[in-house]
C-alpha cells in the first residue's frame, strides 16, 4: 500500500489537470462525472488504505527531492498516520458526496468545467495537506486550498461582491498564512529540519517547557491556523465567503478547509505542549470564539450566513479542545461536525435553489415549498449541531469537550463559555429551522430532490446521527473506541471527577432544550407580530421580537449586537479599512511624492544644471574674433601664471 | 656686449605688444599688423639667442620665420579681401555669422 | 646627403611633388580633365605611402627628422587619409564644381605638412610642418567663399592660428635662448638645468592645443567645424588633429621627458577642463558639426587623461586613442558628406531625421562610430577610452578618471540623440539622391577598422611596441 | 570547450544573416529567428545535460589570449549559477521571439537582429569571467537594447530609452574604474598584470580600498537590479518598451546584476561584503516594500508588473546578502522563476494588449468569459508571481527568507510583509482585469495556437521549478558552498568596519 499513497491527492489531481488540458473536448455532464470519478477513486484508495492496515501501522511514501540546499533535502513525501487518515477519510468522503451533489445542484451552470477543476484541485490539495509529511509541503497544500476558496469564491465573477468576498477570503487567510510561514522559517532556523517527526523530536528534546522560542513558533503557527479557521480575530472572511455555491461552503467552509487549522495544532500538538500560555490562549480563542459565533448566528437573516457564523462557533468548540490538550476530541467533535455542518449547507442549498436563490430567511418561510426531503435532513443536522441528546452525534462530541475544558486552568470559566454557546446555538438554529420551515405559508410541497442531491444529503443525514456512538460520554456504559485508539498519537483528554462530570453533562444535555424552547417563544412572539423597538434593527433586518427583548435580556442582545457590531465591523473591518487606505494613500504619496517630485525632479535639476552649464558656456561662444583670441591669452596666461606660481 | 636677459626682456615687450594690439583692435588689417610685431618679438628673441649660444639656428630659426609668415600673411590678406569684396566689411564685428545660438535654442 | 636619406625623404617629397604637378598641370595651356587630375593626385598620395614601407626603422634624416614606427604608422595613414579625404571631396556635392587644381594641390601639400610634423625631431622642422599643414588649410576652409560663413571662417582661422603660431614660435626661441640648440634630443639633456625650458614648452603646448582645440583654446573649434566644406571638417578632425598630437607626444613623451613630468599637473587640469566644456557644450546642440567639434574637444580631453598619467601606458594609450578617433571622425564625416544635400550642408540636427532608415548601410555606419566616440565596446572607442583610463588609475589619478567616466556618460547622451534622430520614424525630405560611392566606400572601411581596432587592438599596438 | 562560444556567437551571427538577407522579408525572417534562437536553447539543454564540473564547479572553460598585452584574455566559463541563467536567457529567446510574431509590426528584420543581439550580450555577461570581457558585454547588451525600446517602443519611447541608457552605463562606466583600479593593485601586488577573474580571486586589498572597489562594482550592479533611489528607470522602460523587450529586460536584464553581486562582488571584495551585508539587506527590503507598495497604485499593468519585478529583485538582493546556503540558493532559484513568470506575465500582457488595445486597468475587466484560456494561464502566472506553492517562485521566496531569518527575524518579518502585499496587488489587479463585468464589448479572440504552445511552456517551466526544483538546485551545490568558504574565510576581526 506504501507506493500508492500518492494516488490519494493525485487522483483529484489528475482529475482537474484532465479537466484543465482536454475539457475544452468534453461535455458539460461528462466533465462533471469525471469529477466525481476522480473523487471517488480518492475515496476508494483510502478504503484501501484502511484496509493495508493504515489504522494500526503508520504508511509513508516518500515521491522525490523536492528541493536540494545543501545538506539540507526536504522530500516530496506522504505520511498516513491516524490522525491523517481520519482526516483523509473525511476529506476525500464529504468532498465526494459535495461532488456527487454538484452533479444536480450546478447542473444548470455554463462555466463547469472551472468549478470542477477548482473541486478536484481542493480536493488534491487537502488531502496533500493532510498528508504532508513536512510542513514545506504542508504548507504547499495549505495554500492549494486557499487558492481553491478564492476561486471558488468567486465563481460568479461577474458580480463585484462574489470577486470581492474571495479576495477578501486569499489575503485574510493569507495574513495567517504568513505567520505560519514565519513560524516555519523559525522552526527551520532552530533545526534545520522540516519533517515533522523529525521536528517533533528535536523540539521536545531541545526545547523546554515554556521556553521564549517556543511560545513564539506556535504563536506564529497559531497565527495560521487562526487564519484558516476562522477564529477571533480572523474570522471576518467566513462569513463573506458565503457569496459561493452552496457544495463549495459546505465542502470548504465547513467541512474540510476550515478544519484545516484545527488538524494543524493536533498535527503540531507536542509544540504547543511545551508551551502552556499558547495552548491556553487556543482554549481562551476558542472559547471566546464559541459564544461570538453563536451570538452572531443569531442576529443573521441570511440562511447561508447563520450557518457561517455557526461554522465559526463550532470550530471554537474544536479549538477549545485542543487548549485543553483533548486532541482527539477535537478531531471527534471535527468529524462530526464535518457530516452535520456538510449536511446544514447542503440542505440549505436545496432549500435556496428550489426557492430561486432566496437566501433571506423569513421570505423563505414564507415561500413554503421546499423540498420534503431538505426539511428533514437540515432538521437532523440541526439536531445534531444543537447536541440534542443522546441520539444525536452533536451530542456526544460536544459533550465530552464540555466536559474536558473544566479540568483545564480557569476550567469552570471556559465551559461557561462554551456551555453559554451551546444554549446559543439551540436557539438560533431551531429559530432558523422553524422561521424556514415552519413558516407563514403550509408546508405543501412535495417537490422530489434528484438523486445525486438526495443520496448525499441522507448519507450525511444518517452520519450525522450515529457517528457519535463510536465513542460514548466518560463514565458511560458502551463503546468508547475513539480516544483510545489515538491515545499513542495524540495521547488522551483529562476530566473532571466523575461527579462533575455526570452534572454537567446533565447540563449540557439539557441545554438544547432550554434553547428549543426559546426558540419557541422567540418565535411565537415573531408571529404575533410584535413590533420591534428598534427601528435601525430592523433596517439591518435583525428580526427580533419584543418577547427576545424582554426575557433574553437586553444584555446579550446588546453583545450580540455589540460583537458584530463594535468588533468586526469596527475594530476589524475598520481597522482594515484603515490600514488599506493608509497605505494606498502612503503608496500613491510615494508615487507622487518620491517617485515624481523627488526622484524624477532630481533627474530633471541635473538636466536643467546640464542645460544652464551649457547656455552659459554657449554664450561666450559668441562669434567675435578677438574674443577668441582673448581667451586664448587668458589660457595662457593661467599657464605661464603656473609657472611664475 | 648687451646681456641676453635685455634683449630677451625687449622682445617679450613686443610680442605682448603685439598681443595688445590683436586683442584692443576691432580692425582685421591691424590684428594682422599685431601678429606682424609678435612675430618680431619672436625673431627678435631668436636672433639674440643665436648671437648668445653663438651658432646659426636662430637665423635659421628667423628666415624660416619670415618666409613662412610671409605666405601666411599673404594668403590671411587675400581672406581679408574677400571678406571686404563680400560683406563690405574689415571688423571683426561684422564676422559673427557662426557663432553658439544659445538663446534660439531652449528646446 | 646618402641615396639612404632619399628613400627616408621620399614620403615627404612625393605628395608635395605632387602638389607642384598639379599646379603645373593647371597652367598647361589645354584643359585637363578633373578625373586625371585627381588620379594624379591619388597616385602621388599612394606612392608616397608605399615609400613609407622602404624605411629603414630605425632611421634618421640628418638630426631634423626621426623615422620610427610611430612615424611609419601615422605618415601612412596620412597618406591613406588625404586620399579619403579626396574621395569624399569627389563626393561631396557643394563643391564638386569647384573642384580646381589648386584643392588637390593643396591638400598634398598639407599632406606633405603632417608627415613632416609627426617625424620632426627638430623645432624648426616641426614649425615648418605645422605650417604647411596651416596655411593650405586657411585656403581649403574658405573654398568656394560663396558657401554660408566660408571668408569668416577662413579668415577666423588664418588669424587665430597666426596667432597660436606666434605663441608656438616664441615657445621655440625661447626653447632655443635657454638651450642653444633646437634639436628635440639635443635639448633634452640640458633639460634639467634649462630654467627657461619649462616656460617655452608651455608656449609650445599653447600653439599645439590651439591646433588640436583643447579647451580653453578651442573656441574656433565649432565655427570652423561649421564653415569648412565637410571633407575639409573631416581633414581638421582626425588628420590635422592627429599629426599634432602625435608631435605632442613626440615632444613630451618620448623626447622630454623630465619636462613631461613637471607638466603633469598642468596636463591634469586642461584635461578636465577639455572634457567638462566639451561634453557641456555638446549636450544640447543642435548643430551636428558643431556637436562634433565640442565632442572632439572632449574626446582630447580624454587623451590628455592618459598623457596626464605620466607613464609608458599613457603614451601608448594617447597613440592608440588619436589613431582610432580620426578613424571614428572620418567615418562620421563620411555619412555628413554622404548626406549633405545640393548647395550645402545639413545643419540642424532635424535635417537628419530618418535618413538612417532610409539609407541602413549609412546610418549604422554612422551609428557605429557615433558609439565608437561615445566609447561603447567592442568598438576601438572603448579600447582608447579603456587605456586612457587605465593609464590614469595606474599613475592614481583615480578623481581625474572619475570624471572622465561620468563625462563619458553625459557623452552618450548627445550620442544616442543623434543616432535617435537618425533612425527616428519622421523623415525629412531627402533632398539629393545618394550616389557617391567615395563616402560609403570610405564609411564601410572606417566601420571595419573601428570594430577590427576593437576587437584586436594588439594590431595596433604590437606595430607600436619598439623591438 | 569552444561549445561556449557558440552559444555566444550564434545569436549575433544569426543577427547578422537576417539583418543583410531579411530586408522586407517578414515571414522568413521570423522562422528564422526562431530557428536561431530555438537552436540556441537545444545547445544550452545539450551544455546541461553534459555538464561535469571540475574542481572549482565549472563544467565548461574556454581561455583563449586576446589581448596579451594587457593580460586580457577571451575566458569563458560556465558554472551552476551561469548554467541556470544561460537556460533562462535561451528560453526566453524563443519566447521574445514567439510574441513578437505580429505584435511587430514593421521591419522585422532589423528588430531580429536587435533581439538576437541582446541575447549574445546577455549570454556574454553570464559567460565572460575575463572582467574586460565581462564590461563589453555588459555594455553590448545596452545597445540593441536602446534600439529596441527607442525605435519599436510605445509613446514615450525615446525618453524611456535615454533613461534606460544613461542610468545603467553611469553605473557601469564606475565599474570600470573599479575593474582597472583592480587589475593595477593585483598587478602591482604580484607582477601578474590581469583581468582574470581566478587570478583577481587571491587578491589581498586593504580595506578602504577593497570598500571603494566593491562600491564601484556595486553600483553598477544596484542600477540594474534595481534597487530602491536608483530604479526609476525601470517602469519607464518597461512600459515604454515592446513586449518581447519587456521580457528581456525583466527577465534577462535584471538578473545580470544580481549575478554580478553573486560572481564579482561577493568572491572578490568578501571583507568589504560582508560589512556592506546589512546596508545591502536594507535596500533589499526597501525595494521590497517600496514596490509592492507602488505596483498597487499602477493602472498600467506593465508598470504594475515593472514595480512587482522592483519587489521580486529586492527578494534576490535579500537573499544574495543573507548569505548562507538557503539564502543564496534562493535568490539564484527566484532568478529563474522570476525570469520565466514575468517573462510570461509581459507576454499576457502584450497578448492582451494586442487584443483591447490598451494596458490600462481602468479600461479592462471581465475579460474571463470571452478569453478564458488567456485568463486562467494569466492566474496561474500571478499565482507563481504571488509565490504560490507548488509554483515556481515559492521555493525561491521560501529560501530566502529561511536563509534571511537566520540573519534577522526582523529582515524576514518584513519580507514577509512584502508576500502578503504582493498578494493584494495582484489579486487586485487580476480581478480587475478578468473579473467583473465586461467594459469593452468587441470580438475578442481566445489565445491561438502559436500563444497557447509559448504559454503552456512557460506554464510548463512554471511548475517545473515549483514543484521539482531540486535538479537546477543541485547545479548550484559547489558555487554556493564556494561563496559561502569565501564568506568563512574572512578574518573575525573585520567585520563590524562598518556597522
Amino acid at each position: 500500500m506504501n507506493q500508492w499513497l500518492w494516488l490519494i491527492p493525485g487522483t483529484p489531481l489528475l482529475g482537474s489537470l484532465v479537466i484543465a488540458l482536454l475539457g475544452g473536448l468534453l461535455r458539460r455532464e461528462h466533465i462533471a462525472v469525471l469529477a466525481c470519478l476522480a473523487a471517488a477513486a480518492a475515496f476508494l484508495v483510502v478504503l484501501l488504505a484502511w484496509l493495508a492496515g493504515a489504522a494500526s501501522q503508520p504508511l509513508q511514501q516518500t515521491l522525490y527531492t523536492w528541493v536540494a540546499v545543501g545538506d539540507w533535502r526536504p522530500m516530496f513525501g506522504f505520511m498516513l498516520d491516524r490522525l491523517a487518515l481520519v482526516m483523509v477519510s473525511i476529506v476525500s468522503g464529504v468532498g465526494l458526496l459535495v461532488h456527487l451533489y454538484s452533479v444536480s445542484f450546478m447542473a444548470e451552470e455554463t462555466d463547469q468545467r472551472r468549478y470542477y477543476f477548482f473541486l478536484n484541485l481542493f480536493l488534491a490539495g487537502m488531502l496533500l495537506l493532510v498528508l504532508a509529511d513536512n510542513l514545506l509541503l504542508l504548507y504547499l497544500g495549505w495554500e492549494l486550498v486557499g487558492l481553491c476558496s478564492y476561486a471558488l469564491i468567486g465563481f460568479w465573477y461577474r458580480d463585484p461582491v462574489c470577486s470581492n468576498a474571495g479576495r477578501k477570503a486569499f489575503i485574510v487567510t493569507r495574513i495567517g498564512d504568513t505567520a505560519l510561514a514565519l513560524g516555519i522559517f523559525l522552526l527551520f532556523s532552530q533545526f534545520h529540519e522540516l519533517s515533522l517527526s523529525a521536528l517533533l523530536t528535536d523540539a521536545a528534546a531541545q526545547w523546554e517547557k515554556g521556553s521564549a522560542l517556543a511560545t513564539v513558533a506556535t504563536l506564529l503557527i497559531l497565527g495560521g491556523a487562526v487564519g484558516k479557521s476562522a477564529q477571533l480575530p480572523l474570522q471576518v472572511w467566513l462569513p463573506d465567503a458565503m457569496a459561493g455555491p452552496s457544495p463549495v461552503s459546505a465542502l470548504m467552509h465547513a467541512a474540510t478547509m476550515v478544519t484545516a487549522g484545527v488538524y494543524l495544532i493536533a498535527r503540531t500538538h507536542p509544540l504547543f505542549e511545551l508551551a502552556p500560555q499558547t495552548q491556553w490562549l487556543v482554549a481562551a480563542i476558542g472559547a471566546l470564539t464559541i459564544v461570538y459565533g453563536a451570538s452572531a448566528a443569531l442576529a443573521q437573516i441570511d440562511f447561508k450566513k447563520v450557518l457561517a457564523y455557526s461554522t465559526i462557533s463550532q470550530i471554537g468548540y474544536m479549538f477549545l479542545a485542543l487548549g485543553c490538550g483533548a486532541y482527539a476530541l477535537a478531531l471527534f467533535h471535527l468529524t462530526t461536525h464535518a457530516f452535520f455542518k456538510a449536511l446544514l449547507f447542503l440542505s440549505a442549498g436545496a432549500v435556496i435553489q428550489a426557492s430561486r436563490d432566496e437566501h433571506d430567511i423569513n421570505k423563505l418561510g414564507k415561500i413554503g415549498h421546499h423540498p420534503p426531503l431538505a426539511r428533514w435532513t437540515f432538521l437532523a443536522g440541526a439536531a445534531s449541531l444543537a447536541g440534542v441528546p443522546v441520539v444525536t452525534a452533536g451530542f456526544y462530541s460536544k459533550d465530552a469537550i464540555l466536559a474536558t475544558a473544566w479540568s483545564a486552568p480557569a476550567g469552570p470559566l471556559l465551559w461557561t463559555f462554551a456551555a453559554f454557546g451551546a444554549l446559543l446555538t439551540a436557539i438560533y438554529i431551531f429559530r432558523v429551522y422553524l422561521i424556514v420551515f415552519h413558516g407563514a405559508a403550509p408546508q405543501t410541497s412535495t417537490l422530489s430532490l434528484p438523486y445525486p442531491m438526495s443520496v448525499p444529503l441522507l448519507i450525511l443525514a444518517l452520519l450525522s446521527i450515529i457517528s457519535g456512538f463510536i465513542e460514548l460520554p466518560e463514565g458511560w456504559p458502551g463503546p468508547h473506541l475513539w480516544s483510545p485508539w489515538f491515545e499513542e498519537e495524540l495521547g488522551l483528554a483529562t476530566f473532571p471527577s466523575l461527579t462533575i462530570t455526570y452534572m454537567l453533562q446533565l447540563i449540557a444535555a439539557l441545554l438544547p432544550f432550554i434553547g428549543m424552547g426559546l426558540a419557541c417563544v422567540l418565535i411565537r412572539r415573531e408571529r404575533a407580530n410584535q413590533p420591534l423597538p428598534l427601528a435601525n434593527f430592523l433596517r439591518c433586518g435583525w428580526n427580533f421580537d419584543a418577547f427576545y427583548q424582554a426575557t433574553l435580556a437586553r444584555p446579550y442582545y446588546a453583545l450580540a449586537r455589540g460583537l458584530r457590531g463594535i468588533v468586526e465591523t469596527l475594530l476589524i473591518e475598520g481597522a482594515l479599512t484603515r490600514i488599506t487606505c493608509g497605505l494606498l494613500a502612503f503608496a500613491t504619496f510615494c508615487r507622487k511624492g518620491v517617485e515624481y517630485n523627488v526622484l524624477e525632479v532630481s533627474i530633471s535639476r541635473l538636466v536643467a544644471t546640464l542645460r544652464f552649464a551649457y547656455t552659459l558656456l554657449g554664450t561666450t561662444q559668441n562669434g567675435v574674433l578677438s574674443r577668441y583670441a582673448l581667451v586664448i591669452s587668458t589660457g595662457a596666461v593661467f599657464f605661464l601664471g603656473y609657472w611664475l606660481w | 656686449m648687451i646681456p641676453l636677459s635685455h634683449s630677451l626682456a625687449i622682445a617679450a615687450l613686443l610680442f605682448v605688444l603685439g598681443l595688445a594690439v590683436v586683442l584692443l583692435r576691432r580692425e582685421l588689417l591691424f590684428i594682422l599688423i599685431g601678429l606682424e610685431v609678435m612675430l618680431n618679438g619672436v625673431a627678435l628673441t631668436a636672433t639674440a639667442a643665436g648671437q648668445y649660444w653663438g651658432n646659426a639656428d636662430g637665423q635659421v630659426l628667423v628666415i624660416m620665420l619670415m618666409t613662412v609668415t610671409a605666405a601666411e600673411v599673404a594668403v590671411a590678406l587675400i581672406l581679408v579681401w574677400l571678406a571686404f569684396d563680400h560683406y563690405r566689411a574689415a571688423r571683426v564685428e561684422a564676422l559673427t555669422q557662426l557663432r553658439e545660438e544659445t538663446e534660439r535654442r531652449t528646446s | 646627403m646618402h641615396s639612404a636619406d632619399l628613400i627616408n625623404l621620399l614620403p615627404y617629397l612625393l605628395p608635395a611633388t605632387g602638389g607642384l604637378v598639379i599646379l603645373i598641370l593647371s597652367i598647361w595651356p589645354k584643359r585637363v580633365s578633373t578625373r586625371f587630375l585627381s588620379t594624379t593626385a591619388l597616385t602621388f598620395l599612394l606612392l608616397g605611402a608605399t615609400a613609407t614601407l622602404l624605411w629603414q626603422v630605425p632611421g634618421a634624416v640628418g638630426s631634423l627628422l626621426v623615422i620610427d614606427e610611430i612615424s611609419r604608422i601615422f605618415t601612412l595613414f596620412f597618406m591613406l587619409g588625404a586620399a579619403a579625404i579626396m574621395l569624399l571631396s569627389f563626393g561631396y556635392a557643394p563643391i564638386r564644381n569647384e573642384l580646381h587644381e589648386e584643392y588637390l594641390s593643396l591638400i598634398l601639400f598639407a599632406t606633405s605638412g603632417m608627415a613632416l610634423l609627426v617625424s620632426s625631431n627638430n623645432l624648426v622642422s616641426a614649425f615648418v610642418g605645422l605650417e604647411m599643414l596651416a596655411v593650405p588649410l586657411y585656403a581649403l576652409i574658405a573654398w568656394q567663399p560663396t558657401r554660408y560663413g566660408a571668408i569668416e571662417g577662413g579668415i577666423k582661422y588664418a588669424v587665430l592660428a597666426s596667432f597660436a603660431a606666434a605663441f608656438f614660435l616664441y615657445g621655440v626661441a625661447l626653447a632655443y635662448a635657454s638651450g642653444g640648440t633646437l634639436d628635440l634630443a639635443e635639448l633634452n639633456t640640458i633639460a634639467s638645468s634649462a630654467s627657461l625650458l619649462p616656460v617655452a614648452i608651455t608656449l609650445i603646448l599653447i600653439g599645439i592645443g590651439f591646433k588640436v582645440a583643447l579647451a580653453p583654446f578651442h573656441m574656433w573649434a565649432p565655427d570652423i567645424y561649421q564653415a569648412a566644406p565637410s571633407p575639409i571638417t573631416a581633414l581638421f578632425a582626425s588628420l590635422s588633429k592627429a599629426a599634432t598630437l602625435v608631435f605632442l607626444i613626440r615632444l613630451l613623451c618620448l623626447q622630454l621627458p623630465l619636462i613631461w613630468e613637471a607638466l603633469l599637473p598642468l596636463l591634469w587640469g586642461i584635461a578636465l577642463i577639455s572634457m567638462i566644456v566639451g561634453n557641456l557644450l555638446a549636450l544640447h546642440q543642435q548643430n551636428l558639426k558643431r556637436l562634433l567639434a565640442y565632442s572632439s574637444v572632449a574626446h582630447l580631453g580624454y587623451i590628455l587623461v592618459a598623457l596626464s598619467a605620466g607613464n609608458s601606458a599613457g603614451r601608448d594609450a594617447a597613440i592608440y586613442y588619436a589613431v582610432t578617433l580620426a578613424i571614428m571622425n572620418l567615418g562620421v564625416f563620411a555619412v555628413i558628406v554622404a548626406f549633405t544635400r545640393r548647395d550645402q550642408d545639413r545643419e540642424n540636427l532635424t535635417d537628419y531625421r530618418g535618413l538612417g532608415r532610409r539609407y541602413p548601410v549609412l546610418g549604422i555606419g554612422m551609428g557605429i562610430c557615433l558609439l565608437a566616440l561615445a566609447g561603447l565596446p567592442p568598438t576601438a572607442g572603448f579600447m582608447a577610452k579603456l587605456f586612457a583610463f587605465g593609464a590614469a588609475i595606474e599613475a592614481g589619478n583615480v578623481i581625474l578618471a572619475i570624471v572622465a567616466v561620468i563625462n563619458t556618460a553625459l557623452a552618450f547622451f548627445y550620442y544616442l540623440r543623434v543616432i535617435g534622430v537618425l533612425f527616428s520614424e519622421e523623415e525629412t525630405a531627402v533632398g539629393t539622391s545618394l550616389t557617391a560611392q567615395g563616402p560609403l566606400m570610405v564609411i564601410i572601411i572606417a566601420m571595419i577598422l573601428v570594430i577590427g581596432l576593437g576587437i584586436f587592438p594588439q594590431w595596433l599596438l604590437g606595430l607600436l611596441e619598439p623591438p | 570547450m569552444y561549445w561556449l562560444s557558440v552559444l555566444i556567437f550564434l545569436p549575433v551571427l544569426g543577427a547578422l544573416w537576417i539583418g543583410v538577407i531579411g530586408r522586407n522579408k517578414t515571414d522568413f525572417t521570423r522562422w528564422a529567428a526562431l530557428a536561431v534562437t530555438s537552436t540556441e536553447l537545444l545547445i544550452a539543454l545539450g551544455l546541461w545535460w553534459n555538464a561535469a564540473p571540475n574542481a572549482e564547479g565549472y563544467y565548461y572553460l574556454m581561455r583563449v589570449p586576446w589581448i596579451p598585452a594587457m593580460g586580457i584574455q577571451f575566458l569563458l566559463g560556465m558554472d551552476g549559477i551561469s548554467l541556470l541563467l544561460v537556460l533562462l536567457t535561451a528560453l526566453l529567446g524563443p519566447v521574445a521571439v514567439l510574441v513578437s510574431w505580429h505584435a511587430i509590426k514593421q521591419n522585422w528584420s532589423a528588430f531580429a537582429a536587435l533581439l538576437l543581439a541582446t541575447q549574445t550580450g546577455i549570454m556574454g555577461v553570464f559567460l565572460s569571467l575575463d572582467l574586460v570581457l565581462f564590461y563589453v558585454f555588459w555594455e553590448l547588451m545596452l545597445v540593441p537594447m536602446y534600439f529596441l525600446i527607442g525605435l519599436w517602443g510605445h509613446e514615450r519611447r525615446l525618453y524611456a530609452a535615454y533613461k534606460f541608457f544613461l542610468f545603467t552605463l553611469t553605473g557601469s562606466l564606475l565599474m570600470l574604474i573599479a575593474i582597472l583600479g583592480l587589475y593595477f593593485i593585483h598587478g602591482e601586488q604580484t607582477g601578474i598584470y590581469t583581468f582574470d577573474y581566478f587570478e583577481l580571486l587571491q587578491i589581498n586589498l586593504p580595506g578602504k580600498t577593497e570598500l571603494w572597489l566593491m562600491l564601484g562594482f556595486f553600483v553598477a550592479f544596484a542600477v540594474k537590479i534595481p534597487l530602491f533611489p536608483i530604479h526609476s528607470w525601470l517602469p519607464d522602460a518597461h512600459t515604454e518598451a515592446p513586449t518581447a523587450g519587456s521580457i528581456f529586460l525583466a527577465g534577462l536584464l535584471l538578473k545580470t546584476g544580481a549575478y554580478g553581486l553573486l560572481r564579482f562582488c561577493l568572491p572578490l571584495f568578501p571583507e568589504a561584503s560582508l560589512d556592506f551585508a546589512p546596508i545591502g539587506m536594507t535596500l533589499g527590503v526597501i525595494g521590497i516594500l517600496y514596490g509592492a507598495l507602488l505596483a498597487l497604485v499602477q493602472e498600467d499593468m506593465k508598470r504594475l508588473i515593472a514595480y512587482s519585478s522592483i519587489s521580486h529583485l529586492g527578494f534576490v538582493v535579500f537573499g544574495i546578502y543573507a548569505w548562507n546556503q538557503e539564502g543564496l540558493n534562493g535568490a539564484v532559484l527566484l532568478m529563474l522563476a522570476h525570469g520565466v513568470t514575468t517573462g510570461a506575465m509581459f507576454a499576457m500582457i502584450g497578448m492582451l494588449q494586442e487584443r483591447s488595445g490598451t494596458r490600462l486597468l481602468t479600461q479592462l475587466g471581465g475579460l474571463l468569459s470571452p478569453l478564458p484560456r488567456l485568463a486562467s494561464l494569466l492566474l496561474l502566472f500571478t499565482l507563481s508571481a504571488m509565490s504560490m506553492p507548488g509554483l515556481a517562485n515559492f521555493i525561491g521566496e521560501f529560501l530566502v527568507l529561511a536563509g534571511v531569518f537566520q540573519i534577522s527575524a526582523g529582515f524576514a518579518f518584513a519580507g514577509a510583509l512584502g508576500i502578503i502585499t504582493g498578494v493584494v496587488y495582484l489579486l487586485w489587479m487580476y480581478q480587475r482585469a478578468m473579473l467583473g463585468e465586461i467594459t469593452v464589448q468587441r470580438l475578442w479572440t481566445d489565445l491561438n495556437r502559436r500563444e497557447t504552445v509559448l504559454l503552456g511552456a512557460l506554464a510548463l517551466a512554471v511548475l517545473w521549478l515549483g514543484l521539482y526544483p531540486a535538479p537546477f538546485l543541485d547545479n548550484l551545490q559547489i558555487p554556493v558552498t564556494a561563496l559561502i568558504e569565501a564568506k568563512n574565510a574572512v578574518p573575525t576581526g573585520s567585520i563590524n568596519a562598518l556597522r
